[in-house]
């Protein structure tokens, strides 16, 4: 699927040559056994060929890598969004169900970011519009301050805050 | 299948059933575009969560195997529900929103991206903005 | 539940005929479409309608639904499809070379630039 | 057999023309010429049998139900007829090569002219009354391309239309008649209808069958009425002219009659009819042509005269009329061919054929004059030549009957007729060759031997026929007769051009006498009686077909005006009614079937899907809108689609509908986004009640068909194959790629074909009044300055090799479970245009670079590879063969040719989808580009001002 | 239990997706639409789920999958439509 032109040129290393981005192969390989449900060997062997294949096929839409420091944090963070995902969703449904929309504070906030790679940035927006009550609806331009719109915002200073600290500080530490 | 898991399985299936329907009441109830946003956002991809916890835990119960493969569909959708809401967000804000009204600053020397184009205009070919 | 599905064939069927009576393209293509929905689930329904007996052979299955009106149906997606796809771009390539979407001759063009 | 070759050499040989086009004129000819030559070798081959008083006879069924046999019969009769035919035809041949010019398709030419000899051949020989009609209009066909030869002359045309309606017309007429004769007869065979002459006969509805067969013939014959149309047909190149319409096609419906005439003459009405006609003509057209400047228009009221003649010996019923006939068909296809091409060679040489121009060309052109003064003289009937001898038959013929109770009458009019004649002829001859000649032909050559020679031979024949008539008419006469009496005791003929002095004799002498002098005081009279002989039919026919053509424009303009909204009115109406009629007497009556309950489920999506319909309706104004209800109206029926069981057609209709939806978003970008409201009310309603009329329709037979029960055997028996045949659990996906896989391949082929259609649209709109549009496109939506925010890139980057394992994945699992090719094809499209989507098209087509016609090809040959293997394996195309592992540590494993297949459909999806979306996109950024370049200019403006 | 459930998640599911079909009437805006149907489609798939469960069947799964990945995939379109006209540029 991909231009000769796009493979990466033969003098690299055998392993960024045909396994560009192993992480993505072993996540590939993960969920093929996970979808085929196949735990056989039969499925693995499938699964590694495809997570070996799949990767090559599509590396040319990887221009920048994303650069993921330690897998533990990533774990952590998945916990915690996971866990506040459950919150957020417990809050809504609170909210739809036993306010009435008159005393909703819906507002508009503005969060500044620290983050630069663009895959950090995705997975905050990605994050906020999870979590409880704020939805990320745009950034700026140039990329460094999030637009977020809050569903009842009765202190913005504290939701920016928990944005930055819970979220923005953890995929610092993951994205460098 | 023991009543134990039974019970969890019928619970998952309740709170899957009710978190769905919130989402879909707080789309009819709330006031406006931006609040309705909210809730099917979160609600629903909970709802479909429990569900198919629920699925999975029923099935090796009486199939005997795991079949995590349906853990896939809410991947897809925690993958996916972030862009699709914040699509319809800059849809919201480029058809009804005014960059200087009603939008907070964004604390730069630019606008929100909706209004103002990050990469340089000569830019022929449409790929990403380089922050 | 037979009674339903005749009513949606029927309800589809409707739409996609008042559709198809409209004096510009766009309606007519969503008619074809909506035609095309009724009329799948029509020549579905040619097999019967059962629940959960899908057409997959299984140790233990409980039956199977008759799987030739399936058959033909799926083909009858995919060939509307590409018809579809074809009407589609007529249109625009008829808008764009005459400047307007009528598929109605008869009429004077004059209210192309009538209220809305 | 040798039979059928005569017919099938010409048929096939009128393809050697065609192809040796390239090779030059004179191959051309060679080629005619050879296959007109076997064919004629061929007939006489059998004449000394013939001769003797057999006949051959073969036949194949044809079409056994209607009774239509290729049945062939050589009897003296028709071998009188092929004989002209194909003997004239060679001499045409020479003519045509040599006359045509340089620059003419010759191999057309005589590819019509081939195609014509083998039908006239066909009417001939033909012993089925079916197999003689389809030959009979092959001459009409063949003799309409000959006629409009010349495509440049408007007459020409005109002239090819008119013979082609009128001759077609009778042919109708004959059809009918023949159909009579042969239901009356209770045979289709020619030769079995004479031994049943009394019953045909006796028929009550003989007449009728006589009256159509008769019309048949006179159209074909040129008899009056129906004679304009050979006048016009002069428009022909003139070898056609001599060919066609003196020799032979004009002698058709006299040899038909001929043909028919044991069987039907001898009674009242065959004797009023044809005799009467016949005579009408032979008077009408020796007059009209007296008084014709024009030589060729001359010769064809002369020939009109003589098929007259004809016509009426053969009405009279009498044997005596018949040897006549016979006689004269022969003379007058020497001499009347011979005339004809003198004209040719007339015109040809000097450029004109009116005899005011003409004269005193006996000093430039001898020969020619020495054959033409043969030719009108065995035209005029004067001895020694064979026109003599069968005009003193002829009269001796008629002398012997009384017509409308007058003995005399008959024999008045062929006198006066062959008085004119001889006139006619006296008036040719001293206007073209006596007298001074103008001034411009002095310039005139003498012709080439392959013009003077066929004219030369012919004439010569037709001398032969009345100076030797005992040793060479004779003998041919006898077998025709004998032939055409269709049983063996023929009266024995004597021809002598002496018979002593008798009545004919007297009568010719008057004929010649009168005739001369007809000729000589002719100027001093035409001007008052030309304006009187004006012909009537022309006028009629040329009115009648203005008449056809205003009346069916009317009909056109007010069914087919353009608007599709009354063509569908009118088709929906006339769909409900015949419904309504088909069930009309009964009615509908719902079944007994153990019907499924309802639950509040279905009740609630159902009103959605009510409530969906209702909404595209009211919004489709709206078109966005509109489209996304209708997108709801499509997952509704996908969710029944799963619930009842169908996950296969669930899959496909929901990527089906995201793609259609993705291609109506790229056209709907230059649509305009809202449509005026144009209907009156009292319209909506009416479409309203018609759409509603429909509905309820489908409403009723759907539950008609759900609440009954249906047949199940066919269902039983694929789901019991599945397995051991087919070797796949997903018995839909086994039918679609085995059992029916060519229909599957058929489909991924129409699939294919519209993608390359809207390629080709596309394409077409890159020039041209569309492309100037995208030009100067004005956006008429408000649009965000940010083309491809980066977050999503970023997230929908993670999804496309997500994606491609799936399409992986539903495409392995596709034999054995819900999934297969197609779906997995269009899973991968979606992945690739999510990206196409999001990152925008350059971004995506600089990473992913698929050539999408190679795709759709490699797809197709791959599926049709799998169809063409197992044939060649000895099954029938597209079995499919399986096989199951088990191999040791991995697990079973099923491979099945189906695979490939399923894999070709892929493929053939992945192409064309991408393929059409692709070259949908691109008018959006030539509009961009367009649009990008005209800011940009107003920029440096504005810096300028 | 699950017996007694079953309907009950049933009932709820079609339920939401008649408020769903709610919106989808009312609107106002083209926005509240889009979200509508992407919410039905989301609901689809649980009710789809759900109906596996009760049936007791994974047959129907693939079909939840590519609810998830289509839906997604229309929406997108609408909204790049609505935002840019070209989906495709």
């Amino acid at each position: 699927m991909t231009k000769p032109s796009e493979i990466a040129s033969p003098k690299l290393p055998f392993r960024q040559r045909w396994i560009p981005h192993p992480s993505l192969t072993g996540v590939m390989i993960l969920l093929w056994v996970a979808m085929a449900n196949n735990f056989s060997p039969g499925g693995w062997l499938l699964g590694t060929c495809l997570g070996l294949a799949i990767p090559l096929l599509t590396q040319s839409i990887w221009d920048t890598t994303p650069k993921i420091a330690s897998y533990g944090n990533v774990l952590i963070y998945a916990l915690v969004v996971l866990w506040d995902v459950l919150v957020a969703n417990i809050e809504v449904a609170w909210l739809i169900l036993f306010e009435s929309p008159r005393d909703l504070r819906p507002q508009w906030i503005t969060v500044p970011l620290d983050l630069r790679s663009r895959e950090g940035i995705a997975v905050l927006a990605g994050t906020v519009t999870l979590t409880p009550g704020t939805v990320s609806c745009d950034l700026s331009a140039d990329g460094r301050s999030m637009l977020v719109h809050c569903l009842d915002a009765r202190d913005i200073e504290e939701i920016i805050r928990r944005i930055k600290t819970r979220y923005e500080a953890r995929l610092l530490r993951i994205f460098r | 299948m023991t009543p134990w898991v039974e019970f969890v399985v019928a619970a998952l299936i309740v709170i899957g059933t009710v978190f769905a329907l919130v989402g879909s009441i707080g789309l009819v109830k709330l006031p406006d575009v931006m609040t309705r946003l909210h809730s099917p956002t979160k609600a629903t991809t909970l709802g479909v969560g429990a569900l198919l916890v629920a699925s999975i835990i029923s099935f090796y119960h009486w199939k005997g195997k795991l079949a995590i493969n349906e853990l896939l569909i809410t991947l897809f959708l925690f993958l996916t529900a972030p862009v699709a809401a914040q699509f319809l967000a800059r849809a919201y804000l480029h058809l009804h929103c005014d960059s200087a009204g009603d939008l907070p600053a964004t604390n730069r020397p630019c606008q929100w991206s909706t209004f103002q184009c990050a990469c340089p205009p000569d830019a022929e070919d449409g790929s990403a903005a380089k922050p | 539940m037979e009674l339903l599905v005749a009513l949606a064939v029927g309800l589809m069927t409707a739409t996609g005929v008042y559709l198809l009576l409209r004096k510009r393209s766009f309606p007519v293509i969503l008619g074809t479409m909506m035609l095309t929905y009724a009329v799948n689930l029509f020549l579905f329904s040619m097999g019967r309608l059962a629940v959960n007996r899908p057409p997959v052979i299984q140790v233990g299955g409980n039956g199977y639904t008759d799987p030739v009106p399936q058959a033909l149906v799926l083909t009858a997606i995919v060939i509307s499809f590409g018809t579809t796809a074809v009407i589609v771009t007529l249109a625009l390539r008829a808008f764009l070379e005459a400047a307007t979407d009528r598929v109605d001759l008869a009429g004077t063009t004059e209210k192309d630039s009538a209220e809305s | 057999m040798r039979l059928m070759l005569i017919i099938a050499i010409p048929f096939f040989g009128a393809l050697l023309p065609m192809l040796l086009a390239r090779a030059g004129r004179r191959a051309c000819a060679i080629a005619t010429g050879l296959s007109t030559l076997m064919a004629l070798v061929l007939l006489l081959s059998h004449a000394p049998v013939i001769s003797a008083g057999q006949a051959f006879a073969v036949s194949h069924q044809w079409v056994p139900q209607v009774g239509m046999d290729l049945a062939l019969r050589l009897d003296g009769l028709g071998l009188l007829m092929a004989g002209l035919i194909l003997g004239i035809g060679l001499l045409i041949v020479i003519y045509a090569y040599h006359y045509l010019g340089k620059d003419e398709s010759l191999g057309a030419f005589f590819t019509y002219l081939l195609l014509f000899q083998g039908s006239m051949v066909g009417i001939a020989l033909a012993d089925n009354l079916l197999s003689l009609l389809v030959f009979w209009e092959g001459t009409s066909l063949a003799s309409f391309l000959l006629i409009g030869f010349w495509r440049h002359l408007t007459e020409g045309r005109q002239g090819a239309r008119m013979a082609l309606i009128v001759t077609g017309g009778g042919g109708l007429a004959l059809i009918a008649g023949m159909l009579l004769l042969g239901d009356i007869a209770g045979t289709m065979t020619i030769s079995e209808l004479t031994a049943r002459r009394e019953a045909i006969q006796q028929s009550s509805r003989y007449p009728l069958a006589l009256l159509l067969i008769a019309v048949g013939c006179f159209t074909k014959s040129a008899q009056f009425p129906f004679h304009f149309w050979l006048p016009q047909a002069m428009a022909a190149p003139t070898p056609v002219s001599a060919y066609l319409h003196s020799a032979t096609m004009v002698k058709a419906g006299v040899f038909l009659l001929a043909r028919l005439w044991p069987v039907l003459s001898g009674t009242e009405w065959w004797f009023y009819t044809i005799a009467s006609m016949g005579a009408v003509t032979f008077l009408l057209g020796s007059v009209v042509a007296l008084f014709k400047d024009d030589l060729k228009a001359l010769l064809a009221y002369s020939t009109i005269s003589h098929l007259g003649l004809m016509t009426m010996l053969l009405g009279l019923g009498t044997e005596a009329g018949l040897i006549a006939t016979l006689l004269h068909l022969l003379n007058h296809a020497a001499f009347k061919g011979a005339l004809f091409l003198t004209v040719g060679i007339i015109d040809h040489e000097t450029g004109s054929r009116d005899l005011r121009n003409l004269g005193g060309l006996w000093r430039i052109l001898p020969i020619t004059g020495a054959i033409a003064l043969l030719g009108l003289a065995a035209n005029a009937g004067l001895p020694p030549l064979g026109g003599f001898l069968s005009k003193e038959m002829m009269l001796e013929a008629v002398s012997q009957v009384s017509w409308w109770g007058q003995p005399h009458l008959l024999t008045a009019i062929a006198a006066i007729a062959g008085t004119f004649a001889v006139a006619y002829s006296a008036r040719f001859f001293a206007g073209a060759f006596l007298g001074e000649p103008g001034a411009d032909l002095e310039t005139a050559h003498g012709p080439s031997w392959g013009l003077v020679g066929p004219a030369a031979l012919l004439v010569v024949s037709a001398l032969a026929f009345g100076v030797f008539a005992q040793p060479l008419a004779e003998p041919i006469l006898q077998t025709a007769v004998r032939g055409a009496m269709g049983n063996g005791d023929a009266p024995t003929i004597h021809l002598k051009l002496w018979h002593g002095v008798n009545l004919p004799l007297i009568l010719s002498g008057v004929a010649i006498l009168g005739g001369g002098i007809l000729a000589g005081t002719f100027d001093g009279w035409r001007s008052l009686l030309k304006r009187r002989l004006a012909i009537e039919g022309q006028r009629v026919f040329r009115a009648c077909e203005w008449q056809l053509v205003s009346v069916s424009r009317h009909v056109t303009e007010r069914f087919h005006g353009g608007s599709l909204a009354n063509y569908l009115t009118w088709f929906l109406v006339g769909v409900l009614a015949l419904g309504g009629l088909s069930v009309w007497p009964s009615g509908l009556r719902s079944g007994d079937r153990q019907l499924l309950p309802i639950n509040v489920l279905a009740l609630l999506l159902i009103t959605c899907l009510a409530a969906a319909c209702l909404m595209t309706i009211l919004l489709h104004r709206r078109r966005l809108l509109s489209v996304l209800m209708a997108n709801v109206v499509g997952l509704i029926t996908s969710i029944g689609f799963i619930y009842f069981s169908a996950p296969d057609l669930a899959l496909t209709q929901i990527s089906v509908e995201v793609v259609t939806l993705i291609l109506i978003l790229l056209a709907l970008y230059f649509l305009p986004k809202e449509t005026v409201a144009e209907a009156s009310p009292i319209q909506r309603w009416r479409d309203a009640a018609l759409a509603g009329l429909c509905g309820a329709a489908m409403f009723a037979l759907t539950w008609v068909v759900l609440s009954s029960d249906g047949p199940t055997d066919l269902a039983n028996y694929l789901i019991e194959q599945s397995k051991p045949a087919g070797g796949g659990s997903n018995v839909v996906n086994v039918i679609l790629v085995d059992f029916r896989g060519f229909d599957t391949f058929n489909e991924i082929m129409v699939l294919a074909i519209s993608a390359l259609i809207i390629y080709a649209l596309l394409d077409g709109a890159m020039h041209g009044a569309a492309a100037d549009k995208l030009d100067h496109w004005e956006h008429d939506i408000p649009r965000s300055p940010e083309k491809h925010p980066a977050m999503f890139i970023s997230f929908t980057r993670a999804l496309l090799p997500l994606a491609l394992l799936v399409g992986v994945y539903m495409f392995l699992r596709g034999h054995n479970q819900p999934g297969g090719g197609f779906v997995a094809g269009l899973v991968v499209t979606i992945a690739l245009i999510v990206q196409y989507m999001v990152s925008g098209y350059q971004w995506a087509a600089e990473r992913i670079s698929i050539d999408y016609h190679s795709w759709i090809g490699w797809g197709i040959l791959l599926a049709a590879g799998t169809g063409v293997a197992s044939m060649i394996l000895g099954y029938p195309f597209l079995t499919n063969a399986h096989e199951h592992f088990d191999l040791p540590y991995l697990g079973s494993l099923d491979i099945s040719s189906a695979l490939v297949f399923d894999l070709g459909v892929l493929m053939t999806v992945v192409g064309a989808v991408m393929l059409a979306l692709a070259n949908l996109s691109r008018l959006g950024r030539r509009a961009e580009r367009a649009a990008q370049k005209a800011a940009e200019a107003a920029k440096l403006l504005d810096r300028g001002e | 239990m699950i017996a007694i459930v079953i309907p009950i998640g049933f009932a709820g599911l079609s339920l939401a997706l008649l408020l769903n079909m709610i919106r989808l009437v009312r609107g106002p805006t083209a926005v509240d639409r889009i979200l509508a149907a992407d919410t039905m489609v989301i609901n689809t798939i649980a009710l789809i789920i759900l109906y596996g469960i009760s049936q007791k069947t994974t047959a129907y799964f693939e079909s939840a999958l590519l609810f998830a990945m289509f839906g997604f995939t229309s929406t997108v379109a609408y909204c790049r439509f609505l935002i840019r006209g070209d989906i495709i540029e």
